[in-house]
C-alpha cells in the first residue's frame, strides 16, 4: 500500500465512525454489474528501489549526444539554482492559488513573471502562461477574432512552424475560422511583403509574423506588421523569446507595434525533455487584456493595505463564465513558469543578451565552417538568428544516420515538412556549442560527404 | 520585495553566461533592439535567496493538508520527480531519432497500455497537455466522429448544472450550443430533465461519475442508453477517477471518450497551476480520430505514429508530444502502485471522505447530501450559518489557513449555496482528519462567539484578507521602474 | 566576478564612507614584501555551463558497475525524498545552531537522530555525530581513558575493520595510550573468548568488540562483554547500524551492555560517493554523557514553557573549555545526519528490519551459488551478516580484472590487509542486489574461474 | 511536534523496503534482536512533509543574510552542489578501483595542485574532514617531525589568547603543554610575551593571520623568525584564508603547516553543522609526514599514495579518504572562480568588512580596535551599552533574529566584554549591508527607548528566548515514548 497512511486499527475507528462494515461497503451506491475493475494489464507494484533502477537503465539506454537539432526546442544551459529551487515542495506540490493568502510565493513570481514577459516582448501586459507556443498561438488567434469580430480570417506564413500550423488549424477548424496560407520567397526563406497584397483583398482578422521563421530566417517584420495595420487586421507575433535579447520585440514592430506576442517559452530555462512540459507565454496590448485567455496575477492590496498578489480578471474564466468563457484553459504551466522566472532572475539583461548572442555567433561560425565542404552550401539568404538550412550534397537520412553513429545529432530533414527542401538539413547552435563542437562537427560531416563528392 | 527591487544597474552572474562577448554578428540594424528588457539585476546568491524566500510563502502538499475538493491533493512521490528528472531524459531533444529514445519511447507506451487497462477503454493518445485540453479534444473527437458519419444536425452538447465550468467552455469551442440539465434532490442528474433534452441534435453528454457534488450517478447505465439511443456519445470528465479507480471503469459505465487528469489521479504534482497532464481514452468507434502522436511497439521496437499511421486523426494538439516530463512522472507513479495499488486509492479515497463526513456532521456542521455516501469528496454548505451569523463559506476558509490547513473548494459546485467541497485524499492519515475536524470544531464555535473575527479571517497569515475587487478595478499587471 | 554583487557605483559609495582610495588600500597593513600572492597555476574561472560539461563528461568516464564490495561502505537505497530535502537550502546553508530559536529545524532534527540512534544501539544517550566511523572509535578509545583514569591500554581485536585500527593508533599515540592487538581464530574468523585470558592479566580501559567485524563474521558479543566488565573494563562496541535492526544491540550485550557504541553511519541513507562525507556516530551509557565529545542537543522549553531545543552541555566543548575540553572536535557532520534521520523516518523499524534482512538472505544465496563453483569455499566458518570472505581457486587480482572487464566489482581482496588470506575475497551484498545480478555474478565467475580448475 | 508523535504502529511506507519478508536467515537466536527499535512509522508523506516544514524553521544562508563572524557564511553555489551529486559519482564505491574513477580522481588531483599554490606550500592532503581535524593533523606533522629528528625536549605548543577554542585543546590532544601568550592594545600578539614564551621547549606556534580579532598581524615576519630561530615551526589555522586570498600565501608568511577550512573560503556548504573538509598543506621539510591517501599523477592515471609512498606519514585520519563529496564542491567551486575570481574574493570580503565597520561607527556602535583596519571581519563591543543600560550582546543578538537577521557571532574572543564579532563576506550587497546598518540603528534606538523589551527578544520568532541552563541541568537528549 504505497503511499496510503492507514494502520488497520485506524480503518476500524474510521468504519464505526461511519458505520460501515467495510470499506466495500462504501462503494454500495455504484451497482454491482458495474464493477468490472480487474485491472489485469497494470503490473504488479514495484518497490522504489526496483523502479529506480529501471529508469536509471532507461536513461542509460537513451544516453547523450552532440545535438544540432533546433526546430522549435532548444538546448541551452539552465543554471543548477533553477530547478533546485523549483523542485522545492511549495512550489512542486502547491495548486492554482485560489486562497491568496497562502499562496503569495506562486503569485508574486508570477506577477514577477509577467512583468519580464511584457518586457521581453514590448507588451504591455502578459498572462501566466499557456499549455505551449503552438497552442498559443491557437488562441492568439481565437483572440484576434474575438475582438476583431467581424473577420474569421487568419492569415498565416509558410515560414511559420509547419506543427504551430497544424496545431492552429486542428483548434480553430471548429469555430468556422479559415486559416490561409501565404506562400514566401524560396530563395530568402522570408515571406516577401511586396506580394501579400492579393491576400489582403479580402477582410482578415489578424497576421501571424513569425520571428526568426521556421527556417531561423528573419523576417521583415516591421513592413509586415504596417502592411497588417493599415488593414485594420491585428498582428501576431511568434517568438522566440531568447532571441529578444537580441531582436526588436514584437511591440515594437512598425509604427504600432505587433498586438499581440507568443511563443514558446522552453529556452528560458526549461530543458528539452522529449518534448514537455514546456509553457506557452501571451503578452498582448493594453485594450486586449479583457479578450486574453489564461490566468493573469493583479496586484492589490491587503486589509492593512498592504501589498500582495491575487488571480484577477476571473471574470473571463470558465468557472465563472462557463460557456461564456475566453477560452477553456484553466490551468497554465505554473512550475514551467516559475523555473523560468528563476532563469530570467539569474541572467539578467546581459547575461540573457550575451547567450542569444553567443546562439548566433555560433551558427555564423558554423555555417562558415561547413560551407567550405564541398556541395554544402546555405538554403536561404536571409539574415539568420541561430538556425538555418544547408543543401547537402547527399542523402540526408543516411548523413544524419552517419552523424549519429558518431554521437552527433546534425540537425533536422527538412524534406518531411517541406517536399521541395530535399536534402536539406536545419542545424540550430546555442551557446552550449564550443568551438570544438563546432570544428568536430565539421570534420565529421566532412568526411561522410566525401561519398558524395 | 519584487525581485526588481533587489536589481541594482550593471549587477550580473558572471557564471551564468559568455564570459566574453560573442565576436560575430550578422543582423541588419532596423532588426537589433533597442529598448532594455527590464529584467532585474541581482545576484545569484541575491535570487537564490528571493525564490527560496518565496517559495516558503506558499501552503503546499508538503507543508500542509490540502483538501481541496475536486483537485485531488494528494502526496508527489518524490521519486517520481527525481527518476523524470534523470539527465538523459532531460537532454533528450523532442525531435531527435526514435532510436535515441528507447528508453523514454517504451515508458510512454507502457503508460498508455496501462490507461487503457484502467479506463477500459481501446485506445489511448497522451498528449493532451491538461484537462481542459483533454476535454477539448474529446469533443473534437466526438465531432469528427459525427462529421465522419455525415451526421450534421448534432449541434448540441448537454451539461449538467453541477458540471466543472471547462466542461461548457470545451463544448464553446468545439462549435457546439450547451444545453444544461438539472440535478436532483439526491444529487443525481434529473432524468426526466435528460430525457427532455436528448434528441437527434444531441452530440453528446459530458459527465464525471462520481459527480462534482460528490455522489456517484446510480442512473449512469440508463443514462448511457438514452444517449446512446438518441445517437449521442457519452464523454467521461476523469477529474474524480481517483474514487473509482480499479473499482469501476469509465468504458464498462458506457462511456465513449474519456481523459484522465495525470496530475489528480496519478499524483503528478500541480506546480502551482500546471503543468498538468490529461490523456484522451476512447472506446473503439473512435479510434480514427485520436490526437496523435502516439507510440506503437513493432518487432520490439517503438516508434511515434503519425497522420500516416492514423490518417483520421483530428490531428496535433502540442507542438511536440505534450506534457513528456508529467507522462514520465505519471509512469513511474503507476509502476510504483502496481494493480493493487490502484485499487488501494479508491477504497482508502473514499474510507477518508466517508469519515471525514461523518465526523464533520457530527460536529455539527451541515452535509449538503446527507442521505448519500461520499465518493472521494463531499459537500458542507453553510447556507445556515450565513443566515443566521453572516459567516461565509469564503469567512470560514481564510480562517482555516489561519490553524495551518489549506482551504476546501468554496463555491463550487454553483448550484449548493455557501459550499465547502471538501477531498482529502488517501494519503492523509486519520490523525491528520482528526486534526483538521478539531480545527472546524474550533472554527463552529467561533463563529457563535467571535462572528467579527471569523468574518475579518485570516489573522496569523503574512497577509490580511486581500482585495480582490480593487485587483480587477485597477489592474496592475506588471511592475514599473519608478 | 562570479557570486560577487558589488557594482561599480556600490564600490565607490563604499570606499567614500571608508575614507578609503581603492580596495587595495584596505590591504594597507599588510607589509608589501609579503604581498606575492600571485596565483599563478590556478587555471582562470570557467562559466557554471563550462564546469556542468566538464563534470558530467568526468562522471560518465566513471561509469556504473554492479557492485559487491562492501568493508566498510555499503550500497543501500536512498529514497528520493532523502537528499531532495536534506539539500533544501534552509538545511544545506545554515551554520551550526547557535542561535537556537533560529535553528529550530536542525536543533529538533538532531534530537530526534539522537533519540534514534540511542534506540537503534540499546544505548541512553548519543551524540549528534562525529567525522566517521574510524575517529569515533578514537574518540570512544580516548572516552574510556578519561573514564577509566587509571589505564592507557586499549584492547583491539584484529577482526576491527583494519583502517579503522590505524586511524585509532594514529590518534591516540600521542596522547601515550597503548593499542594491543587481540588474535583471531583463523578458521572462525572470530575472536575466541577462552584466548582472551593473558591479555586481561593487566589492567586496561576497554575492549573493542567489532559487530559484525570485517570479515562479515558476528562475534560473541555477550561473552567479551562480560570478560571486559568482569576486568572493570569498558566495553567500546563497533557497529554497522543497518545490522541492529536486526542483532542484539551493544546495549543489551552481556550481562551488562556495551558501554560505548560507535560506528559508521554511512548506510543508514549516504551515498557512497568515493568515501565520503559519511558521518560517525556515538551512544553511551548516561553516566558516561559527560565525557562524550561532539555536539549534543537537548529538549528545554523557551520564556513561554514552550518546548524547543538547544545546544547542550557546551562546557565540554573546546570553544568553552578550551584546553581542557573532551576532544577539540566542533563540527559534527549535520547535513549527513540530516539525511540519516530522514532515511529512518521514511524505512521505519519494520522497513530497516527488513533491509538488514534481505541484505543478510541475499548473501547466504550468494555464498550458496559461488560454493557450487569448483574452488571457491567459505574462509570462515562464523556465521555472517551480508558479507563473507571466500577463498578462489586462482590469483585474486587477476579475476577481479575479469570481472570488471564484464561490469562487475566481485568485492575487497583480503591480502592487501591480511597477507596470510592469499586469493581471499571479501564479498557483501545488500537488499540492492536482485536474484538476477546474484546468478550473473554466479555464472561470469564461474566462467572466469575454469581456467583455474 | 516531534517525528515519533506522527507515529502510529503498523504504519509503514511499502514502497521504501523490500515487498516480501526475506526467506533465508542464519543467525544464531542469541545475536538476534529481540527489543524493539524506536523509529517513527510513519508515511513517506508525513515524513516528508515534517522535515520540509522543520527545515522552514531555520536561518540559513539561502534565507537570510548571516554575518557570523568567523565562519565565512557566504554564497554556497547550487551548481556545486548538482555536480557533486551526479548518479556516477554518488555510486562509486570508496574502494573500487582506481581505473574506474579516473574522473573523480582527476578533480581530486588537480585540486591539491590548485591548494598547493593559493597557500604557498610544498605539499597539499585532502584527508581532513573538518578544521579541527585539520588542526589535529598539522600538530601531529609538527610532532612527527620533531620526533624524526630526534628533538624531544619540545613539549610547548604556543597559542594568542585570541585563539580559536580549538587550538588549545588540539595542541593537548596531541600530547602538548599549552602557552598562551597575551595580545596588545592594538590587537597584535604581544611581542614580548613571544619572546618570553619561546625557547628550546617550543614545539610549535599557532596562529590565524588575519587574527579572530579581526586584524592582521603586522609582525608576522618577526615572529615566524622568532619561533624559527628558536626551532619551533608555525601553524597557520586557514580560519580567515578568506581575507587574505590571492593577497599573502601563508607559506610566504613563513608558516610551515596550514590547514584550510573548504566550507568557509571555499564554500562547501556548512550544513547545519558540518560535514566541513579542511586540507592540509606544508612546507617542504613536512612532506614526508603528510597523511594519506593523496592522489598522485603518473603517466596520465592517477592513483592513491599508501603508506608506501610515504613511509614517514603520519598515517590515515579517516576510514577512506576525507569528505570527497565535499572536496568535489570546492573543487567545482575553485574551478568556477579561477584565479581571478579568488583574488576578487578577499577583496570584496575586506571592502564589505570595513564598510559595515564604518557605518557601524557611524551608527554610534564601538569598535574593538578602531585604528585598526578590518580584515574580513571586526568587532563590536557593548561594554559601555551593557554597564548603562544592561542590555548585552547576547540580547542584542536574539532581537537581530526578530529583524531577519542571523546574529553575529557572540562572546568570541573571549578577551573583548561584549562583543560581537562580525563578518560579511564577499557575497552581501552593499543593500544588504545598509539594511543590515538600519536594522542594528534601529536596535541602538531600542535600547535606548525600551532596554526591557530588548532583553526579552526575540519576539517575532517561532519561540522566545530558549532555557540553556535548564538544558544542562535537566538533561533530555532523547524522546521516551508516553
Amino acid at each position: 500500500m504505497p503511499f496510503i497512511p492507514h494502520t488497520e486499527e485506524d480503518v476500524e475507528e474510521m468504519l464505526a465512525s461511519i458505520g460501515a462494515a467495510s470499506i466495500e461497503e462504501l462503494f454500495d451506491e455504484i451497482p454491482p454489474d458495474l464493477k468490472t475493475g480487474n485491472l489485469s494489464r497494470v503490473p504488479p507494484g514495484m518497490t522504489e528501489m526496483e523502479i529506480t533502477r529501471l529508469m536509471h537503465e532507461r536513461a542509460q539506454a537513451d544516453g547523450f549526444y552532440l545535438n544540432f537539432i533546433g526546430a522549435g526546442a532548444y538546448e541551452h544551459h539552465i543554471p543548477a539554482a533553477v530547478w533546485q529551487i523549483t523542485t522545492r515542495g511549495e512550489f512542486y506540490s502547491s495548486y492554482t492559488p485560489y486562497q491568496a493568502e497562502a499562496s503569495q510565493g506562486t503569485l508574486q513570481l508570477l506577477y514577477e513573471y509577467q512583468t519580464m514577459m511584457a518586457s521581453l516582448t514590448g507588451m504591455d501586459v502578459s498572462n501566466a502562461s499557456l499549455y505551449d507556443g503552438a497552442t498559443a498561438l491557437a488562441e492568439a488567434a481565437l483572440m484576434a477574432v474575438r475582438q476583431h469580430k467581424t473577420s474569421r480570417r487568419i492569415l498565416v506564413p509558410g515560414t511559420a512552424h509547419p506543427t504551430y500550423r497544424k496545431v492552429l488549424r486542428a483548434i480553430v477548424r471548429n469555430q468556422d475560422i479559415e486559416v490561409v496560407e501565404i506562400p514566401f520567397d524560396p530563395e530568402s526563406g522570408q515571406v516577401i511583403p511586396e506580394q501579400l497584397d492579393p491576400f489582403g483583398q479580402e477582410e482578415f482578422a489578424a497576421l501571424v509574423v513569425p520571428q526568426p521563421n521556421f527556417f531561423g530566417v528573419l523576417e521583415q517584420v516591421d513592413t509586415l506588421t504596417d502592411w497588417a495595420h493599415k488593414k485594420n487586421s491585428l498582428v501576431i507575433a511568434v517568438v522566440n523569446p531568447m532571441s529578444l535579447a537580441m531582436l526588436t520585440p514584437p511591440g515594437e514592430w512598425g509604427t504600432k507595434g505587433a498586438d499581440i506576442a507568443v511563443g514558446e517559452g522552453q529556452p528560458l530555462g526549461i530543458p528539452l525533455s522529449s518534448g514537455g512540459p514546456y509553457f506557452g507565454f501571451m503578452a498582448c496590448k493594453q485594450e486586449l487584456v479583457r479578450q486574453m485567455p489564461g490566468r493573469i496575477i493583479g496586484k492589490t492590496v491587503d486589509l492593512d493595505n498592504k501589498p500582495g498578489f491575487v488571480l484577477t480578471l476571473q471574470a473571463r474564466e470558465q468557472h465563472i463564465r462557463r460557456s461564456k468563457a475566453t477560452s477553456n484553459i484553466c490551468t497554465n504551466q505554473g512550475l514551467m513558469v516559475t523555473a523560468a522566472t528563476i532563469y530570467m532572475s539569474l541572467l539578467g539583461p546581459e547575461g540573457l543578451r550575451r547567450v542569444a548572442a553567443q546562439s548566433h555567433a555560433n551558427l555564423l561560425q558554423l555555417v562558415e565552417k561547413l560551407e567550405t565542404i564541398p556541395g554544402v552550401k546555405r538554403a536561404h539568404s536571409g539574415f539568420c538568428f541561430h538556425e538555418a538550412a544547408l543543401k547537402l550534397p547527399g542523402p540526408i537520412d543516411e548523413i544524419l544516420q552517419a552523424l549519429k553513429a558518431q554521437g552527433i545529432l546534425g540537425g533536422l530533414s527538412l524534406q518531411d515538412y517541406y517536399p521541395a527542401l530535399s536534402n536539406t538539413l536545419l542545424v540550430c547552435t546555442t551557446e552550449t556549442k564550443t568551438p570544438v563542437d563546432l570544428d568536430k562537427f565539421g570534420e565529421v560531416l566532412g568526411k561522410i560527404l566525401k561519398k558524395y563528392k | 520585495m519584487l525581485i526588481f527591487e533587489h536589481s541594482r544597474p550593471g549587477r550580473r552572474n558572471y557564471s551564468q553566461s559568455p564570459t566574453t562577448p560573442a565576436e560575430k554578428q550578422a543582423i541588419p540594424q532596423n532588426l537589433l533592439r533597442k529598448s532594455p528588457v527590464l529584467l532585474p539585476e541581482v545576484s545569484e546568491m541575491d535570487a537564490v535567496r528571493h525564490y527560496t524566500r518565496l517559495s516558503q510563502k506558499n501552503f503546499s502538499i508538503d507543508t500542509e493538508f490540502y483538501p481541496l475538493g475536486s483537485c485531488t491533493m494528494k502526496y508527489n512521490p518524490r521519486a517520481c520527480n527525481a527518476l523524470a528528472m534523470l539527465p538523459q531524459f532531460l537532454a533528450r531533444h523532442p525531435l531527435a531519432p526514435e532510436d535515441t529514445g528507447q528508453g523514454f519511447l517504451a515508458c510512454m507506451y507502457e503508460l498508455q497500455e496501462i490507461l487503457k487497462d484502467v479506463t477500459g477503454m481501446a485506445g489511448v493518445s497522451l498528449t493532451p497537455m491538461a484537462g481542459a485540453q483533454g476535454e477539448l479534444i474529446g469533443v473534437m473527437m466526438i465531432r469528427a466522429y459525427h462529421e465522419a458519419r455525415g451526421d450534421k444536425k448534432r449541434t448540441e452538447i448537454i451539461v449538467p448544472d453541477a458540471a466543472h465550468g471547462t466542461n461548457p467552455a470545451t463544448a464553446v469551442m468545439c462549435g457546439y450550443k450547451v444545453v444544461e440539465i438539472t440535478t436532483d434532490k439526491e444529487g443525481n442528474v434529473d432524468m426526466d430533465a435528460l430525457k427532455a433534452a436528448v434528441g437527434p441534435q444531441t452530440a453528446g453528454l459530458m459527465l464525471t461519475n462520481p459527480s462534482t457534488l460528490g455522489v456517484f450517478e446510480k442512473n449512469i447505465s440508463e443514462m448511457s442508453r438514452i444517449v446512446h439511443e438518441a445517437g449521442g456519445l457519452l464523454y467521461y470528465d476523469g477529474a474524480n477517477l481517483n474514487a473509482v479507480l480499479g473499482k469501476v471503469k469509465p468504458g464498462d459505465m458506457g462511456f465513449d471518450v474519456i481523459h484522465i487528469n495525470l496530475h489528480k489521479t496519478f499524483s503528478t504534482p500541480h506546480g502551482g497551476g500546471g503543468p498538468g497532464a490529461a490523456p484522451v481514452g476512447v472506446a473503439e468507434r473512435l479510434l480514427p480520430y485520436l490526437p496523435i502522436p502516439m507510440v506503437a511497439h513493432e518487432k520490439g521496437v517503438y516508434r511515434w505514429l503519425t497522420e500516416e499511421d492514423v490518417p483520421q486523426t483530428i490531428g496535433r494538439l502540442s507542438a511536440h508530444m505534450g506534457n513528456a516530463g508529467v507522462l514520465l512522472r505519471a509512469y513511474i507513479y503507476v509502476r510504483l502502485l502496481g494493480a493493487e495499488g490502484m485499487n488501494r486509492i479508491s477504497q482508502y479515497a473514499t474510507l477518508n471522505a466517508n469519515y471525514l463526513m461523518a465526523e464533520l456532521r457530527k460536529a455539527g456542521f451541515e452535509i449538503a447530501y446527507p442521505t448519500r455516501r461520499a465518493s472521494h469528496e463531499f459537500i458542507v454548505t453553510l447556507k445556515e450559518i450565513k443566515e443566521r451569523t453572516g459567516v461565509t463559506a469564503m469567512n470560514l476558509a481564510k480562517r482555516l489557513l489561519d490553524k495551518g490547513y489549506h482551504a476546501p473548494t468554496t463555491y463550487f459546485p454553483i448550484l449548493i449555496p455557501e459550499c465547502l467541497l471538501i477531498e482529502p485524499a488517501e494519503t492523509e492519515s486519520k490523525q491528520t482528519l482528526d486534526a483538521f475536524v478539531t480545527a472546524m470544531k474550533e472554527i463552529l464555535q467561533e463563529i457563535e462567539d467571535q462572528p467579527d473575527m471569523v468574518k475579518s479571517a485570516p489573522h496569523n497569515m503574512p497577509l490580511r484578507k486581500l482585495d480582490d475587487v480593487r485587483a480587477a478595478r485597477e489592474l496592475d499587471l506588471a511592475w514599473k521602474p519608478q
